[in-house]
C-alpha cells in the first residue's frame, strides 16, 4: 500500500514561526547551510535548536556550577554522569523531567518519563539498579489534582515495576502553583565498571550506524510545528500523539544492550529520547567529530506514509542508536534476535562531519552536525528581581496568633500531605528487587547496599519551592544542602549530585531572574559542601495562563558508605536513649510548612544558611555515626523541630516510641517547634555514648543540645514557656493516614 | 543440589534468585533460557519474579506457552521439584501445574511490602521441615496476586492439605487486614497433588539475609535439602 | 478483511473490583442510574482469512488456547467487516 | 432492563504494545492469519433508565466525563437488552 508522497510543504516566514524559531535563528540557519534550509532541515534545526535541547537560555547559568572532583568520571555532557565510587564500580545518574506530557496523560506521561531516564543509564554501559520519583501536584482537594497525582503514581510504578528497575524513594510536595502543571522528574541509578563506561560518540569512518529497537510512530512530533494548513486529507492522522510505554520491549532493549556492550564491539550509542533520530545522530557525529549519513527509507515504521521530517522529529520510545565496528553487524543482529529485538543498518559514520538524510536516493537534509549540536544559540536573557518579591519578604510574622492546642498543631502539620507519610505511594512501587535496598523509602535517604563492594550508597532528592519563590538564591542553596544532609543522616558522604531545574517562561525577566539566582545559590553550596554536579536536565515554561510555579530545582544527591554496617534510619530504637540536637535554632518561620498549614500564609523570608555550619554538622554527624554511637539520625526540614521528633518517633510501620523533653532558650515557642532553620539534626544515642557524642560536636564546632529521652506513650516539648503535648499513638494516625485523608472522595474521573 | 532457574524475557526476579541461591546459600544455581529445550542436570527448577512477555494479556499467559515450559510440565510429572514464585506461580496456574488463577488485586494497585505468612501444609518438600502454623515474614510485589479458585477446587484443595500459605497477622491469624490483595481464603501459595510443586505469590529470595530484614526464604530450601543429603 | 471483536469478561460470581470502583466514580459523578457495572477486555482481531466460517474456527481457538483463561473467564465474539 | 456495551480502544496511530504481543504470540502459537491485533477495554453497564434515547444521552455523557480518555482513546457503545 504505497501512498503519493507527499510534496513537503514551502519554508515561509509562518511556518519559521511555527517552528518557534525567531528570524535571527533563521538567518543563522540560512548562514550555517549557505542556504535556505528545507523542510526537513527547518523541522530539524528547530528542535535541536529548542530550549529543550539545546539549553539556550539556561546554558550561561549552568556553566557556573562545580563539575569537576577527584570522583567525577564523567561531568555534563553525556547521557548521564559518572562518579567513581570505588572497587572498580562507578555510579551513573540522571535526572529528567517530564512535566508536560504528565499533565496531559498523566499515566503515560510519566511512565514514558521513566522509560527515557533509565535509556540515559544503561546507554553508559550500565545496568540500572534504582529510580526516583520528585512530583510535584496541586492541592489534593481538588478533584483534577487528586487524577493526576493517582495517575502519575500508577503510571511511574506501572513502567518501574515491570520493567524491573525498582523505585526505592523519591519525593512529594502539594501546592496551589502545580495544579495547572504538575512536575514528574524522574532519577535513575545505574552501576558499570569503572574502566568500561560508553559514550555517545560515533567514530570510525564507514562504521554501520544501527537503529536498535521499537518501530517509529508518529508518536510526540511537535505540536506547534505541525501547522495544520500544511496537510491534506491525512492531517488528521498526523495529529501529533501522545507517546505510550512498552516497558516490556525496553526491558528487552536493556538486557540486549548491556549483552552487546559485552562484546567490545560497540564504539558509540545513544538512546533516541527527546528528538529522536535527529538528536541523537548529530549528537554521536558532533561529539565524535565525524559524520554521519542515514537513508531514511531503512528505518522501521510503524505507520504508513510517514515523510522524512516526520521520521526524523519522531519521539517514539523505547529505540536506541549505535555505532558498531565494521563487520559487527551480524552479531549484533544475532544478539538483538536473541531478544526479539529489530536491529537494522541505518546509515554509517563519516568523515566530512555533516548529517546526511536521505530517503531513497535523494538527500532531504544536509547539515553540519556540530551546527546542530552545538551552534545554537545561547541567550543571557534579561533578569530582574521582582518588585513584588519586597512585599511578600516583608511580611510581618512577629505577632502570630497562637493555635488553641500546639499539640493539634502538630498532627495538623504531620497530617498534611507534603509532610505525611508517604507510604501510600512507594507501596506500589516495587522497591526492593535486586535486593540491595537495606534502609527501605521513609527515611531520609534510602540506602543500597553493592555486591562487590563494602559499602554502599545513599540516595536522596529534595526541592523546597516555597523557599526558591521567597529568595531564590537562599532556596538553591538549601536544595542541595538538604539533599546533602539527608544523605549524611544515613551515614553517607556526599559525593555528587544530578539536578532538575523547573521554572516558568524564560522569557519573562522575573523567571529569568528566579532562575540565575537558584542557580547561583547552588554552585555556591555545592562549592561549599564538596558536591559537584554531574548533569541534569531543565524544565521551562512550567505555566499555566501565564502563572508560573514555583521556581524548583531538585537536586538529587549521591551519598557513599564505606561500610554498610554505617547505614543509619531516622527511627528512635527503643525508650531511654537520649536526642540530642546538632545545630542551632532561630526564629524562622517565612516560607513555612507551619505558617502554610496553620495560618494559610506563604511569605516571609526563607530561613538562612550558613554553608560552613552546614557543612560542620554534617560532618559531625557523620564522624559520630562511624563512631558507632548513633541510634538515629534524623534532619529538621518542613514542620521544624516538633514535626522531626514526631517522626523519628513513629516508624513506619509497628509502634511509635514516645518522647519527652525540652528545648532550652529564648525563642517563643511557634519558633522553638515549627522553624525551619537550616544546619540541625536530631541524633539519639544511649546514654553511655552521650559524652562521646559531645565531645565529637565539639571538636566540629557544632553547637550540641541535649533535647531530651526517648520512650513512654506521650509525645511532650515544652519550649519557651508552652507545652506541646500529644499521645504518640494520635500523631501516628495523623502522619500515616495523612495522604490518604486527603486524597479520599477524591477519584472520580478525570477532574474536568 | 542444583537448581535451574528459569529466565523469560520480561523475567526480573532471577538475578536475586540467584544470588540468594548460590551467593547466600551456596548452592549450585543456573539459568535457564526459555527457548532451552532441556532441563536435564536440575534437581529443582525455579520460575522467578517478574514481567513475561510484559504480562499482556494476562500475566503468565503467554509465557507457559515459551518453549521450555513443555519440559517444565514433563520434568514435574516425573516429580521433579518445581517452585514458582509471584510471576512464576502465574506461570505455572496458566500452565495447568497448579489450579486456580491470579487475578488482578483488589485494590487495583500494585503492592510491593512485607508480609506475614502460616504455613498451613508440610505436604510439599519445600515446607516439610516446618512447623505447620509457623508464621515467616517475607515481602511480595506484585499487582495481580489475587488467588481464585472454584468453591469446589478450594473445598478440594483445603481437603487434600494444597494450601501451602495464608498471609496472616504476624500472631498467625488469618485476618482480613492481613490479605494484601484480596486472594480467597488469604491463599498465598498452593501445591500440586504430589506435592512436587509449589507456587507462592511472596519473595523467597528477598529474605534470604538478615541485612534484609529476614531470613525466613531460606527455609523453604534449606529444610529439604537438608533431608535430602541425608 | 474480517475483523473478529473478542470480549472477554470475568465469569458471573468472580468479584470485579475494577467494575465497582467505576461505578462508584461513576455515581459520585452524578451518574446514578448504574445498576451493576463489570469491565472486561475487548480484542480486535484483523483476519486474512475471508471465508466466515474458517474464521470462525480459528478465532474460537484462539480465545481457547490464549485469550481467555476457562479458569476465570468467559469469551465471546462477533464477526465484522473490518472499517 | 438496558445493558450498555462500551467498548474502548486506543486511537488509531497510538502504539499498543499488548495488542503487538498478543498477536506475536499467536503466531508463534500457529495462528498466523491475524494482520493486526488491538486490545481495548469493554465495560458493561447495566442502567435503570429505560428509555433509549435518554440511556444514550447517559452513557455518552459518562464515555466523555470518565469512562474513555479523549487523549488517547476512543469510544464507541451499544445498548441492548440486558441478559
Ligand atoms: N514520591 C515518592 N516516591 C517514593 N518515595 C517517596 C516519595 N515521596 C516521599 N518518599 C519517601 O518518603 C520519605 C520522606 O520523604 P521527605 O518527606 O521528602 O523527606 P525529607 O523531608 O527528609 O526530605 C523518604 O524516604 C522518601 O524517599
Ligand atoms: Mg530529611
Amino acid at each position: 500500500m504505497s501512498r503519493p508522497v507527499l510534496a513537503e510543504p514551502r519554508v515561509t516566514p509562518e511556518v519559521v514561526a511555527a517552528h518557534g524559531l525567531t528570524e535571527e535563528e533563521y538567518a543563522a540557519i540560512h548562514g550555517i547551510l549557505a542556504r535556505p534550509p528545507t523542510y526537513t532541515e527547518l523541522g530539524i534545526f528547530s528542535v535541536m535548536w529548542s530550549e529543550h535541547c539545546s539549553y539556550k537560555s539556561s546554558r550561561v547559568h549552568l556553566q557556573t556550577l562545580p563539575t569537576e572532583g577527584p570522583r567525577i568520571l564523567q561531568g555534563p555532557g553525556e547521557n548521564a554522569g559518572v562518579v567513581d565510587i570505588g572497587h572498580g564500580l562507578a555510579a551513573v545518574f540522571k535526572i529528567e523531567s517530564h512535566n508536560h506530557p504528565s499533565f496531559i496523560e498523566p499515566y503515560q506521561g510519566a511512565a514514558t518519563g521513566v522509560g527515557g531516564i533509565i535509556r540515559d543509564i544503561f546507554t553508559m554501559g550500565a545496568r540500572p539498579i534504582c529510580l526516583l520519583d520528585s512530583l510535584r501536584f496541586g492541592p489534593l482537594t481538588e478533584a483534577k489534582n487528586g487524577y493526576l497525582f493517582g495517575g502519575v503514581v500508577a503510571g511511574i510504578a506501572g513502567y518501574g515495576n515491570a520493567v524491573g528497575v525498582p523505585t526505592v524513594g523519591g519525593e512529594v510536595a502539594f501546592a496551589e502553583c502545580y495544579a495547572g502543571n504538575p512536575l514528574v522528574n524522574v532519577l535513575c541509578l545505574g552501576i558499570a565498571r569503572a574502566d568500561r563506561i560508553f559514550t555517545a560518540r560515533a567514530g570510525g569512518l564507514g562504521n554501520p550506524v544501527i537503529y536498535v529497537g521499537a518501530k517509529t510512530g508518529r508518536d510526540g512530533i511537535h505540536g506547534a510545528t505541525m501547522a495544520s494548513e500544511t496537510f491534506d486529507e491525512t492531517s488528521e492522522e498526523r495529529r501529533p500523539t501522545v507517546q505510550v510505554g512498552d516497558p516490556f520491549r525496553e526491558k528487552l532493549l536493556i538486557e540486549a544492550c548491556l549483552e552487546l556492550m559485552e562484546t567490545g564491539e560497540v564504539v558509540g550509542i545513544q538512546d533516541m529520547g527527546a528528538a529522536g533520530l535527529t538528536c541523537s545522530s548529530c549528537e554521536m557525529a558532533s561529539r565524535g567529530g565525524t559524520g554521519i549519513e542515514l537513508d531514511l527509507t531503512r528505518v522501521p515504521r510503524r505507520e504508513e506514509g510517514m515523510i522524512p521530517y516526520e521520521v526524523m522529529l519522531s519521539e517514539s520510545q523505547e529505540r536506541m542508536l549505535v555505532v558498531v565496528r565494521r563487520g559487527a553487524e551480524e552479531a549484533v543482529r544475532a544478539i538483538f534476535a536473541k531478544w526479539d529485538l529489530d536491529a537494522v543498518v541505518v546509515g554509517h559514520v563519516t568523515g566530512d562531519g555533516m548529517l546526511r538524510v536521505l530517503e531513497g536516493e535523494k538527500v532531504v537534509a544536509e547539515i553540519p552536525a556540530r551546527a546542530l549540536a552545538e551552534g545554537a544559540p545561547a541567550y543571557r536573557r534579561p533578569a530582574t528581581r521582582p518588585g513584588w518579591l519586597d512585599v511578600l519578604q516583608k511580611a510581618d510574622l512577629s505577632d502570630l496568633p497562637p493555635p488553641a492546642d500546639w499539640g493539634a498543631a502538630l498532627a495538623a502539620l504531620l497530617a498534611s500531605p507534603t509532610i505525611a507519610c508517604k507510604r501510600d505511594i512507594w507501596r506500589q512501587y516495587d522497591h526492593m528487587l535486586y535486593l540491595n535496598t537495606i534502609v527501605l523509602p521513609g527515611s531520609d535517604a534510602v540506602v543500597l547496599r553493592l555486591k562487590g563492594h563494602p559499602g554502599g550508597l545513599a540516595l536522596a532528592a529534595d526541592g523546597n519551592g516555597r523557599y526558591c519563590f521567597l529568595d531564590p538564591y537562599v532556596g538553591g542553596m538549601i536544595a542541595v544542602a538538604e539533599a546533602a544532609r539527608n544523605v549524611s543522616c544515613a551515614g553517607a558522604e556526599p559525593v555528587a549530585l544530578t539536578n532538575c531545574l523547573n521554572f516558568g517562561d524564560p522569557t519573562r525577566p522575573e523567571i529569568m531572574w528566579q532562575f540565575a539566582e537558584v542557580v547561583r545559590g547552588m554552585g555556591d553550596a555545592c562549592r561549599a559542601l564538596g558536591t559537584p554536579v554531574t548533569g541534569g536536565n531543565v524544565s521551562l515554561y512550567n505555566e499555566m495562563l501565564g502563572r508560573a510555579i514555583f521556581p524548583t530545582p531538585i537536586v538529587g544527591m549521591l551519598g557513599l558508605l564505606e561500610h554498610i554496617r554505617h547505614a543509619t534510619t531516622q527511627w528512635f530504637k527503643g525508650a531511654g536513649d537520649l536526642v540530642y540536637l546538632l545545630g542551632e535554632t532561630h526564629d524562622e518561620l517565612g516560607g513555612s510548612e507551619y505558617l502554610k498549614v496553620v495560618h494559610g500564609r506563604e511569605e516571609g523570608r526563607p530561613p538562612q544558611l550558613d554553608l560552613a555550619r552546614e557543612r560542620a554538622v554534617q560532618a559531625a554527624c557523620r564522624a559520630a555515626i562511624r563512631a558507632g554511637c548513633v541510634r538515629s539520625a534524623h534532619d529538621t526540614s518542613e514542620g521544624g523541630l516538633a514535626v522531626a521528633l514526631a517522626e523519628s518517633c513513629i516508624p513506619v510501620e509497628g509502634e511509635p516510641v514516645g518522647f519527652t523533653g525540652t528545648l532550652p532558650g529564648v525563642l517563643r515557642p511557634e519558633a522553638a517547634f515549627f522553624a525551619e532553620s537550616q544546619s540541625r539534626i536530631l541524633l539519639s544515642v544511649r546514654p553511655e555514648h552521650a559524652g562521646a557524642l559531645e565531645a565529637l560536636a565539639r571538636d566540629h564546632g557544632v553547637p550540641c543540645t541535649l533535647l531530651g529521652t526517648t520512650g513512654g506513650r506521650t509525645f511532650t516539648l515544652t519550649a519557651g514557656g508552652a507545652s506541646l503535648q500529644a499521645e504518640v499513638a494520635v500523631l501516628a494516625e495523623a502522619w500515616r493516614r495523612g495522604l490518604a485523608a486527603a486524597a479520599a472522595g477524591n477519584r472520580d474521573g478525570r477532574g474536568a | 543440589m542444583r537448581f535451574g532457574i528459569l529466565v523469560f524475557p520480561g523475567s526480573w526476579s532471577h538475578q536475586d534468585f540467584r544470588h540468594a541461591l548460590a551467593d547466600v546459600m551456596g548452592f549450585q544455581a543456573q539459568e535457564v533460557w526459555h527457548k532451552e529445550t532441556s532441563v536435564t542436570g536440575h534437581d529443582c527448577l525455579i520460575l522467578p519474579g517478574g514481567f513475561a512477555h510484559g504480562d499482556y494479556l494476562r500475566a503468565g499467559a503467554i509465557a507457559r506457552f515459551s518453549p521450555v515450559m513443555s519440559e517444565v510440565v514433563r520434568f514435574a510429572e516425573r516429580g521433579g521439584l518445581v517452585l514458582g514464585s509471584c510471576n512464576g506461580f502465574q506461570i505455572l496456574c496458566e500452565a495447568g501445574l497448579l489450579p486456580g488463577a491470579l487475578l488482578r488485586n483488589a485494590s487495583l494497585q500494585y503492592r510491593c511490602q512485607w508480609v506475614h505468612l502460616r504455613v498451613e501444609s508440610t505436604a510439599t518438600p519445600f515446607t516439610a521441615a516446618l512447623g505447620p502454623g509457623q508464621v515467616l515474614r517475607m515481602p511480595i510485589s506484585h499487582g495481580e496476586g489475587r488467588y481464585y479458585a472454584d468453591p469446589e477446587a478450594l473445598r478440594r484443595l483445603n481437603g487434600e492439605g494444597r494450601i501451602t500459605f495464608r498471609y496472616c497477622a504476624p500472631d498467625g491469624a488469618p485476618s482480613a487486614e492481613a490479605n494484601p490483595n484480596g486472594s480467597s481464603e488469604n491463599i498465598a501459595g498452593v501445591c500440586n497433588a504430589r506435592g512436587n510443586v509449589l507456587g507462592l505469590m511472596p519473595h523467597p529470595e528477598r529474605a534470604a539475609e538478615s541485612l534484609l530484614g529476614s531470613v525466613d526464604g531460606r527455609l523453604l530450601f534449606e529444610g529439604f535439602l537438608a533431608r535430602a543429603s541425608r | 478483511m474480517l475483523q473478529a471483536r473478542v470480549i472477554i469478561t470475568l465469569k458471573r460470581g468472580i468479584l470485579d473490583p475494577q467494575g465497582d470502583t467505576v461505578r462508584t466514580a461513576l455515581q459520585s459523578l452524578g451518574f446514578d442510574g448504574v445498576a451493576d457495572c463489570r469491565v472486561g477486555k475487548v480484542i480486535l482481531l484483523r483476519l486474512t482469512e475471508s471465508d466466515r466460517a474458517k474464521a470462525k474456527a480459528q478465532v474460537e481457538q484462539m480465545c481457547r488456547r490464549l485469550l481467555a483463561n476457562p479458569v476465570i473467564e468467559d469469551f465471546r465474539f462477533e464477526l465484522e467487516e473490518s472499517p
